[in-house]
């Protein structure tokens, strides 16, 4: 096992580092001169030429590569050039948010999405099937933000059944600080009041993000049922008279769910795109509303950083997923 | 003859089928629909924000402008970039995923690594970052779709050249001495084409989403473009009591969205036997 | 059997926790203000000079002079009282005795020196209005109460400016210098000032939100206000609908003051809030780069004046939040000429002067690019506004999204600077110097307020003469004239001088507008219970 | 010799089902009878319907477009009557036990063996989970295989295809059923597994009084194993009796020439000209004429029927109804 995980890490790093270059000559190349934004607002030229040399911009590029991958190599992504504050401090201060989410949207996609799947793929090619179908399409072509609006509109606004914005009431101290996850954290501390609040500011945002995965899960639990239910193992399930239930929910959902697990990856990486503009729409304390900013106010570093930052976690998760793939399959590690 | 009828047994792909060929229509006869292109671009300023009407069937948007015309017009705009986005996509990546398929030198890791690193983000953030940088506009958004979006296609015909390449006529035709390029593009590409096409339809529902979502961030189409995202970021504002701004090309989104995504899930199911499902 | 036991403490968790969660709907606290309106970039006063930060930076420091009221007037406030020279080039400001910086130590004149001299070197923001006519080199501190500028050249607006610059901790920045940086990169998240709210660090979240608490020991005392706020909540909300949304909920206290003209009536309509409706001095102009041709073509320049619907734009789109500004000096300043003749929207005008410009060579028919800054809607609809007119009379304007700090940064050089910008000119100090003085002198070209490009040697006279007189009543004469010749040259398009919106919950006293800070000073206001 | 009622007796079964291109009777009017404590196997080649009725005895044939005739009497009570519900608590892993065909695909590989062992058993021992174990370990233990206390623990891909083929016997014994359903159980196993497979079901049977369907294309097993057999063509049975007479004197032409293909039973190998007919559209009259050496005219019309030699020897086929009516 020790063997595989390090084999998936060394399979990564070289993405990581040309998404890294990639990354750095679209910043560079590109006809954007940040000197203008980092000397400020009322700036003269000899100003903005004087940031210019400052921030070595009239370096040659691959001097600037190499004081850039220096820094890196120290953990340093650099400093903003709106705030002038690590960028990096300010993503890891957000991530817990945005991991939040996503994986609440994740858990919440999977508990509805897995079973809708199965159903259609039992009750294959019947009206269930169908309208499951095109319900679960119907969810992916529904632009997130779009939906964000809607839901606000319905049940902060007219219904006032949840909180509009945000992640906690504003003026009650979030809970303590462990994980960063306000849900995990609050029951760490057995605050229950805490986890109420928490819990019922992620549910609008996650409802919305998890509906493209939620989709998404339902078509391949879908299909990887349909795959599954072929199986000879299945017949001889049925021949053998195991209990039709325990046939499908146990050992064909296992092995679709265990089929699907890669695709979670993938999946992940569809919510962290659609938490971009629902972190901003739901006022999210996430990466997703940081990059918005960034991308609004040019801050380069910070889009450069959030693309980076987003592609580790991303190779992270995918890494995780392979591990689980091969704990839930015992097979796949040893092939290797 | 046995395809044909199978397709049509499947009700949700027929359905898809029939939006894209509404779609299609629309945008054809986008100049029959809407004569007066006034209508889309020039509005009366004291007519703003006015409801669904007889005169205005989806109402009028913040500047006046009749959102009906607007969506229909639209519609032609995403197709068009969809398509766009899709061709060039495929112009890149299928070539670069039958060379790097069909050879095992350098230039086919190098092409597979740089997949990888191109995968190695989703492709919105990266996509985000490509045409914030290379500035705003519909074009700008098209080229990051595509430079983002041509792994897929890279991956996917990468991975049947793979199968195809030890296939018994393939051998045939290199003892026979055929050159590498007639190999590939008179023998391997028709093998590869089916699983290129459902690529294709759904890269197609997905590019006009992701298409929305640029526009809806900022650095998609620009005004006075009637582009469906950049319609909804324009109307939100005015929401709820404007809600006919937002919602009618939001639902042009949904149902073209809809329509390639119910179509290609259909072509899939019938050329991959296998029910292998992805993006 | 062990299933069964996780499902019961799940749902058991989640019952408990939908009973607290009653709780978290609740309204702020009763002496909580929340205050939607965005933070600045960055916490560092001497780095920034906008909108938010002016709103950030009057509650958490002290200046020399503040700017009070609508229209506004200029008061002492660290200052008792300051006297000019006879020739116009020192400056000498008396400070009030025993003020404490939040910290506890004294703010004496060796800060105010130290202040100066820090943004004269981190020469960002604030700086520009400084730079011309200041060096760090010549503030000095003659005793403890005695600050002493001594000018280069003599600049009428410089007291004017003063509410610019903040004056902040000099023992809290010091330690925290790092490779020569004026603490910058701390500063940039920390809070070092004396004014009437302390910035509670802790709950600093970049862009997001912080807290200020109440200064009880403000020098000025509180005896202006018996039911002062005790915490003001600041936090960023992205979204416009997000925003207003929260306001009508009881979510929030304030929007900021952009609230859209078609929320006004939801808002007033809510049981929740009302809308404040203040007259700024904010003006809308539309750029022409004076430089590029056709631009350089008088007649052309007069068509584009005239293609423009400017009583369609504020009537409709701005349904009447806004006043027609005929020139560059905002309309309730003195130095605007109360006689000026606004452009009128009239397609037979332009038409005819572009037949005009077209005979004299100007190559009209090329595609002309305005450029506007995408997220600011308003900049969309004016440039839309225009394209109308100017489809109507034949000129092919195209409209390109664009953002801040690259247009500031495009507009260094003539040749980079758009045809045309879209962008407003706000109160960064209120003197006409900030409006006609800096956009029009050449020698502030390749800055981005005078990235029209045009140099008039009669208008460079009047304004320079202008700058070094003290006597208001000269000055707004020449301030007057040359407004009438930019005016005559149309040299860009001045659309309007703005009405601030900002939506505030019922409960909120005690507001008061002024231009700079856009109302959002604290010390003034109360909660009702 | 006294006609014992017998433990599992198939009564003209039909079973059709309908498919695209029309409805396929596969199989057709199939009787045979199973005694008590005896080893019944069922030979034809591959397509001949012997899955099938393996399917329609279990009651697992799908739902769409079938349709079924006849009777299958496990102990005198009709399967085909019984509601699904009862077929899966009472039949299936209970009164009737199942061997597949395939050990290497019928685990499935993400569940531990001993899950899948414990299933059959789930209804029946209720919360009794030790007692299931206990008694499956003893199974294991009767099945001869290695390490029985562990193997439960351990994942399918562990064990070599003989291992699994124990498992999955002692897996259909373990609801002591009255009949046993063996589905070709030793063709995916090599030669030398195959003998131990058949050595040690052979000594189960004897040991337990199983009673066996044993399904296989290969006489060289029945040989071994069986007591009796059918012999199936295209979905019908046209021979059946006891193996020694059946090996010893064939009598339908299929047979024979079965026999004939067989490596152990003849010198020289000769295959059966032609294929299995298609379901779908059957040769009129008796199937098997278009192979037949010694087919005659009326084969491709008349339908033949049953008819009975020595009392036990049945044969479907016009040349002994011939016999029987002179």
């Amino acid at each position: 096992m020790t063997r595989f995980v390090l084999h998936r890490l060394l399979l990564t790093i070289p993405a990581l580092f040309g998404l890294f270059v990639l990354t750095f000559i679209m910043m560079r190349v590109l006809p954007n001169d940040p000197s203008a934004a980092l000397a400020g607002e009322n700036a003269t030229p000899a100003q903005i030429a004087a940031v210019r040399k400052a921030y070595g911009f009239d370096e040659p590029l691959w001097k600037q590569f190499i004081i850039y991958v220096e820094q890196v190599a120290h953990g340093d992504l650099g400093n903003s050039i709106i705030s002038n504050r690590p960028v990096l401090r300010d993503i890891s201060d957000r991530l817990p948010a945005t991991i939040e989410l996503t994986f609440v949207s994740l858990a919440f996609a999977a508990c509805v999405g897995i079973p809708l799947g199965t159903l259609a793929a039992v009750w294959y090619q019947s009206l269930f099937d169908h309208v499951m179908r095109i319900l679960t399409v119907a969810g992916l072509a529904i632009a997130s933000f779009w939906f964000a609006i809607i839901l606000q509109m319905i049940f902060a606004m007219e219904l006032d059944w949840l909180p509009l914005r945000g992640r906690f009431p504003e003026g009650l101290a979030p809970p303590l600080h462990i994980t960063g996850l306000y849900l995990v954290d609050s029951l760490l501390t057995l605050r229950f009041d805490q986890f109420g609040n928490a819990f019922v500011h992620i549910i609008l945002p996650a409802f919305t993000l998890s509906l493209a995965g939620l989709a998404s899960i339902a078509r391949f639990t879908r299909a990887g049922v349909l795959e599954t239910m072929q199986k000879e193992f299945v017949h001889y399930a049925e021949a053998a008279g195991y209990q039709r239930r325990r046939i499908i929910w146990v050992y064909v959902l296992r092995n679709s769910v265990v089929g699907a697990t890669t695709q979670i990856g993938l999946l992940f990486g569809g919510l962290i795109s659609s938490a971009v503009a629902v972190e901003s729409i739901f006022d999210w304390p996430g990466v997703g509303s940081y990059a918005v900013n960034a991308i609004l106010t040019s801050d380069y570093k910070a889009v450069l950083a959030v693309t980076l930052v987003v592609g580790v976690i991303y190779a992270a998760v995918n890494i995780l997923v392979d591990v689980v793939h091969a704990w839930l399959d015992p097979r796949v590690a040893e092939t290797l | 003859m046995l395809i044909l009828k199978k397709f049509l047994r499947d009700v949700p792909a027929v359905l898809g089928f029939c939006i894209i060929l509404a779609m299609c229509l629309i945008a054809i006869l986008t100049p029959l629909i809407v004569p007066d292109l006034d209508r889309v671009y020039d509005g009366d300023l004291t007519s703003r924000l006015l409801p669904p009407s007889a005169d205005f069937w989806f109402g009028t948007d913040n500047l006046g402008r009749d959102v009906f015309a607007r969506v229909i017009v639209g519609s032609r705009g995403a197709l068009e970039v969809a398509l766009s986005v899709v061709a060039l996509a495929i112009g890149i990546g299928v070539p670069a995923g039958l060379y790097a398929g069909y050879t095992d030198d350098w230039g086919s890791q190098l092409v597979m690594r740089l997949t990888d690193v191109f995968l190695a983000v989703p492709q919105l953030i990266l996509a985000l970052s490509i045409a914030q940088l290379i500035g705003r506009g519909v074009n700008s958004a098209m080229v990051a779709l595509a430079l983002t979006y041509w792994p897929f296609f890279c991956r996917t015909v990468y991975g049947e050249v793979r199968r195809l390449r030890s296939a018994l006529f393939i051998e045939a035709q290199r003892s026979l001495g055929a050159s590498m390029p007639r190999i590939l593009f008179v023998h391997i590409l028709p093998n590869v084409a089916s699983a290129v096409i459902v690529r294709a339809t759904i890269g197609m529902g997905f590019t006009i989403m992701t298409t929305a979502v640029l526009g809806f961030l900022g650095v998609g189409a620009t005004p006075p473009n009637p582009d469906w995202g950049l319609s909804v970021a324009e109307g939100r504002d005015y929401l709820p009591q404007s809600w006919w701004a937002v919602t009618f090309p939001g639902l042009g989104i949904f149902i073209t969205v809809l329509g390639f995504n119910l179509f290609g899930d259909g072509l899939r199911d019938l050329v991959d036997p296998r029910l292998r499902r992805s993006r | 059997m062990r299933r069964r036991a996780f499902l019961i403490g799940t749902s058991a968790v989640v019952t408990m926790a939908m009973a607290g969660g009653r709780v978290a709907l609740a309204i702020p606290g009763p002496d909580e203000l929340i205050w939607a309106e965005d933070l600045p970039g960055t916490l560092d006063p001497h780095a920034l000079s906008d909108v938010p930060m002016q709103s950030y930076m009057i509650n958490v420091y002290d200046t020399l002079y503040v700017n009070r009221e609508n229209p506004p007037k200029l008061e002492p406030w660290l200052a008792t009282g300051h006297t000019i020279s006879e020739d116009g080039t020192t400056v000498e400001f008396k400070l009030h005795d025993g003020v404490k910086f939040h910290d506890g130590s004294p703010l004496t004149s060796e800060d105010v020196v130290w202040s100066f001299q820090r943004m004269l070197n981190v020469k960002k923001g604030p700086a520009a209005a400084f730079l011309p006519v200041l060096d760090p080199s010549s503030v000095t501190a003659p005793d403890k109460t005695t600050v002493v500028f001594k000018l280069k050249k003599p600049y009428a607006p410089f007291v004017a400016a003063t509410p610019l610059v903040a004056i902040v901790n000099r023992r809290q920045i010091e330690p925290n210098i790092k490779d020569n940086d004026w603490g910058q990169v701390w500063f940039a998240s920390n809070a070092a000032g004396s004014g009437s709210y302390i910035a509670d660090i802790s709950t600093y979240q970049p862009v997001q939100q912080i807290d200020l608490k109440r200064n009880h020991d403000h020098f000025m005392g509180w005896s202006d206000n018996k039911s002062p706020i005790e915490i003001v909540r600041k936090r960023t909300i992205a979204e416009t609908t997000t925003r207003v949304n929260a306001l009508i909920k009881g979510d929030v206290d304030s929007t900021d003051s952009y609230l859209p003209v078609d929320q006004v009536e939801r808002v007033l309509a809510s049981k929740t809030a009302t809308v404040s409706k203040d007259q700024s001095m904010r003006v809308m102009v539309l750029r022409m780069n004076n430089k590029k041709a056709p631009f350089d073509n008088l007649n052309f320049r007069l068509a584009m004046s005239h293609a423009f619907n400017y009583k369609g734009f504020i009537d409709s789109v701005l349904k009447g939040f806004a006043v027609r500004n005929p020139g560059p000096i905002p309309f309730n300043l003195w130095g605007a000429p109360k006689d000026l003749a606004a452009y009128d929207f009239n397609l037979d005008k332009a038409k005819e002067f572009l037949t005009k410009a077209k005979a004299e060579g100007a190559p009209v028919d090329r595609e002309i690019e305005i450029h506007i800054q995408e997220h600011l809607a308003q900049t969309t609809q004016a440039a839309q506004i225009l394209q109308q007119g100017c489809r109507k009379v034949g000129i092919n304007l195209k409209i390109v999204p664009n953002l801040w700090p690259q247009l500031i940064a495009s507009t260094a050089k003539s040749d980079t600077t758009p045809d045309m910008w879209v962008h407003w000119v706000s109160s960064y100090f209120i003197d006409p110097e900030n409006w006609i003085g800096q956009m029009y002198d050449s020698q502030f070209q390749g800055t981005w307020k005078a990235s029209a490009w045009y140099k008039n040697d009669k208008v460079d006279a009047l304004l320079r003469e202008a700058r070094g007189l003290e006597d208001q009543g000269k000055r707004q004469s020449l301030y007057e004239e040359a407004s009438r010749l930019v005016v005559v040259d149309a040299v860009d398009i001045w659309i309007y001088n703005a009405i601030e919106l900002r939506g505030l919950s019922n409960r909120l006293r005690g507001f008061h507008f002024t231009p700079i800070g856009s109302g959002a000073d604290f010390r003034s206001m109360s909660l009702a219970s | 010799m006294t006609e014992a009622a017998p433990r599992l007796e198939i009564r003209n079964l039909s079973v059709a089902v309908g498919t695209d291109e029309g409805e396929a009777r596969i199989l057709d009017r199939v009787s045979l009878k199973l005694m008590s404590g005896s080893i019944h196997g069922v030979v034809g080649e591959s397509g001949c319907g012997k899955s099938t009725l393996m399917r329609a005895i279990l009651g697992i044939l799908p739902k769409r477009g079938r349709e079924t005739e006849g009777n299958v009497l496990l102990d005198g009570r009709d399967l085909l009557t019984l509601p699904r519900s009862v077929f899966r608590t009472e039949i299936r892993g209970g009164q009737i036990g199942f061997i597949p065909q395939d050990p290497y695909q019928a685990f499935n590989p993400v569940f531990r063996v001993g899950t899948q062992l414990l299933e059959t058993t789930r209804p029946k021992a209720g919360g009794n989970a030790l007692n299931a174990k206990a008694d499956i370990i003893a199974l294991l233990k009767a099945v001869q295989l290695p390490d029985p206390e562990h193997a439960l623990d351990r994942y399918p891909h562990q064990f070599s295809g003989g291992q699994r083929q124990r498992l999955l016997i002692a897996a259909a014994l373990a609801s002591s059923p009255a009949v046993v359903l063996a589905d070709e159980p030793t063709t995916a196993l090599d030669v030398t597994t195959q003998a131990q497979i058949l050595k040690l079901l052979r000594g189960l049977a004897e040991a337990r009084g199983l009673s066996m369907l044993f399904v296989t294309h290969d006489f060289g097993v029945v040989a071994q194993l069986c007591d009796t057999v059918t012999v199936m063509y295209a979905g019908q049975t046209v021979e059946s009796g006891p193996v020694a007479r059946v090996l010893a004197a064939p009598l339908h032409p299929y047979t024979k020439m079965l026999l004939a293909c067989h490596p152990d039973r003849s010198a020289a190998l000769s295959g059966i000209p032609g294929a299995v007919s298609s379901p779908l559209r059957p040769p009129s009259g008796c199937r098997f004429h278009p192979r037949c050496p010694s087919a005659r005219a009326e084969c491709r019309e008349a339908i033949p029927r049953t008819s009975v030699h020595a009392g036990q020897q049945k044969v479907c086929c016009l040349l002994y109804e011939e016999v029987e009516r002179i």
